[in-house]
């Protein structure tokens, strides 16, 4: 359950940074550190204690194993974390190019 | 087994929080690259090798792209923010307070749904759920892969690749167009 | 992007090719072992990156392989959907069904179509990365 | 000269797809080839070494003596600095060192730079016109034609054996 408990605390973290710093970078980094939490979650609740990894030797018969279906769908989201994260980065640096500054303060009082 | 996680976990916890506190946003990325190849060991322990090989290899390509980004760019954070303290005046006014009563308040409910949430789930390493015994059972029956992941992600579940992969192309299209090159001239 | 010494050109140029080898490797055995089409999609971006990197982009007409990165990755989700509708040239009224004949798993010609699937994704996510990649070098090459 | 090269790299390629995969089936054989094919299309542009000087085989004598000297090399050299490094006064005294080439062909310099950096205590930082730039750890000479003996003298002698 603790490990469920740390999850939690390393998405709060993520939620922290998105919330309080200034930096669009920073910003950036606290989304892809609450993604990874989910990550892990979804993995913990797909584990099985004793359970191996899901590949199964067909000539053998199906020992207990690890279920497949969470990881699947971190497969996938993944993937999507990297194109999401590429996209925010690009719109980060189009408004360095345009504001000359990476603070969201400092944009906000520029803009117009 | 679970203390191995708990460090891990501890430690991404770590590397995250100096991520968001480094004052050099070149070792800002660097501590987030702890977070990930942590996640990957994690990945590891927890037997879906799947997801450590994509993992190791989607936070590099990552790493690349943000220090691609930073090298345009500057690699100070903000510059040093002088706090104005104005005498008479003291911290405790109306607007602080209500922060504070805000952040309690969302603290709260987050730890409530947690809390609501983790009742209802089994502790690590016990699982009981309808799909996965039926998965195991049938799969390489049913799909003729030997590596489950690839089954129920391309058969069971062929339409959230179609999302996933319709996502990656909407992602890299707003990407080519937000960068747009200068209009050619002919 | 200047590129960088001349050692690390050579290097380059001795294993980029491998890698490439490597991320094909992954993206066929993906019914058998770990990986698949996401994985060795983004380990065959990694070598034209390793490419790009190293020699700088003076070295290739970068505009134009963007353009075509593009255009495979609107080939590899086309051929993707045509894929999952094929069914229906069958008379099987199913979304992703798994029309190819199955074979004994565990062999490299097995699970019907799943192979091919993971070799459309594969060229999805690779052409995808690398005009990610390439978007960003581009962009600071500009101006 | 050419289309050996692209027929060497292919052979390459096959290779290692053997050695990744482990199976000597029909399938695995076909889609070998097929997939080293294709990696030769793309990639053998890139690889454009003098190959055919290889097939001698008192090259490849030299070379197998190249690397145990290599690995005598390496290991001395880590003894030396752990010494360096576990001595309470530290003594080091670095620098980066320019030596002359006598070396000619862009794989034999890569070899060499790639064997000074594997050596601990020295690093090879860039090769500009003839002149290999050295980072070392203790710069023991200022002579240029001791310091250079010492450094890369011996690999230089025996990869001129390999290569030319």
């Amino acid at each position: 359950m603790i490990t469920y408990l740390l999850c939690f605390i390393l998405f709060l973290v993520g939620l922290y940074g998105v919330l309080t710093r200034k930096n669009l970078i920073k910003i950036i980094i606290g989304l892809s550190v609450m993604e990874y939490s989910l990550y892990l979650f979804l993995a913990l609740i797909g584990y099985i204690d004793g359970g191996a990894a899901p590949i199964i030797d067909p000539s053998k018969p199906a020992g207990l194993v690890v279920d497949p279906l969470p990881q699947a769908f971190v497969l996938t989201a993944i993937v999507i974390g990297l194109a999401t994260t590429a996209l925010l980065l690009a719109i980060a640096i189009r408004l360095y190019k345009k504001y000359n500054t990476f603070d969201i303060d400092k944009i906000n009082t520029l803009k117009g | 087994m679970e203390t191995t996680l708990i460090v891990i976990l501890i430690l991404m916890i770590a590397g995250a929080l100096h991520a968001l506190h480094a004052r050099d946003l070149l070792s800002a990325i660097v501590s987030y690259a702890v977070v990930g190849y942590s996640l990957v060991v994690g990945f590891l322990v927890l037997k879906a090798p799947d997801l450590a090989i994509v993992q190791i290899v989607v936070e590099t390509i990552a790493l690349i792209i943000m220090v691609s980004v930073l090298i345009i760019s500057t690699r100070e954070d903000l510059a040093k923010r002088d706090t104005i303290i104005i005498k008479g005046q003291s911290y405790i006014n109306v607007r602080n307070l209500a922060y504070i009563f805000f952040a309690v308040v969302a603290g709260f409910f987050l730890v409530y749904f947690f809390n609501m949430v983790s009742s209802g789930l089994e502790p690590l390493g016990v699982h009981e759920t309808r799909m996965a015994t039926e998965y195991i059972k049938n799969g390489v029956e049913g799909t003729g892969s030997v590596n489950l992941v690839t089954g129920v992600l391309l058969d069971y579940r062929g339409f959230d690749t179609l999302g996933e992969a319709t996502i990656l192309f909407t992602a890299v299209m707003g990407i080519l167009a937000i960068l747009r090159l200068k209009t050619h001239k002919i | 992007m200047k590129g960088m010494t001349i050692i690390v050109k050579n290097v380059t140029a001795l294993l980029s090719g491998l890698i490439f080898l490597y991320g094909c490797y992954i993206v066929l055995h993906g019914h058998l072992t770990p990986g698949g089409g996401f994985a060795g999609g983004i380990i065959i971006a990694g070598s034209f990156i390793l490419l790009v990197i190293a020699n700088g982009i003076q070295y290739f007409r970068l505009n134009k392989e963007k353009e075509e990165s593009s255009l495979f990755e609107g080939a590899g989700i086309f051929c993707f959907l045509l894929l999952a509708t094929g069914g229906l040239f069958l008379a099987v009224p199913v979304f992703f069904k798994n029309l190819l004949p199955g074979g004994t798993p565990g062999e490299l010609l097995s699970a019907g179509i799943i192979p091919v699937y993971n070799i459309f994704i594969g060229i999805e996510v690779a052409a995808a990365l690398l005009s990610i990649f390439l978007a960003f070098v581009i962009f600071k090459t500009e101006d | 000269m050419r289309a050996i090269n692209v027929l060497i790299y292919f052979l390459i390629c096959f290779a290692t797809w053997l050695l990744l995969t482990h199976n000597l089936g029909w399938q695995n054989l076909v889609a070998g080839s097929v997939i080293s094919l294709l990696t030769t299309l793309v990639f053998s542009r890139y690889f454009n070494f003098d190959v055919t000087k290889m097939i001698n085989p008192v090259r490849w004598f030299w070379m197998i003596i190249y690397i145990i000297y290599f690995i005598w090399q390496c290991v001395k050299a880590n003894f030396d600095v752990a010494y360096r490094v576990l001595h309470p006064a530290m003594p080091i005294k670095p620098g980066i060192v320019r030596v002359n080439l006598t070396l000619q062909g862009s794989l034999a310099r890569t070899i060499l730079a790639n064997s000074i950096t594997m050596t601990p205590g020295t690093i090879a930082v860039d090769i500009i016109d003839d002149i290999l730039y050295v980072h070392w750890i203790y710069v023991r000479y200022l002579d240029h034609d001791r310091y250079a003996y010492r450094i890369s003298g011996k690999f230089e002698r025996i990869l001129k054996k390999i290569f030319e």
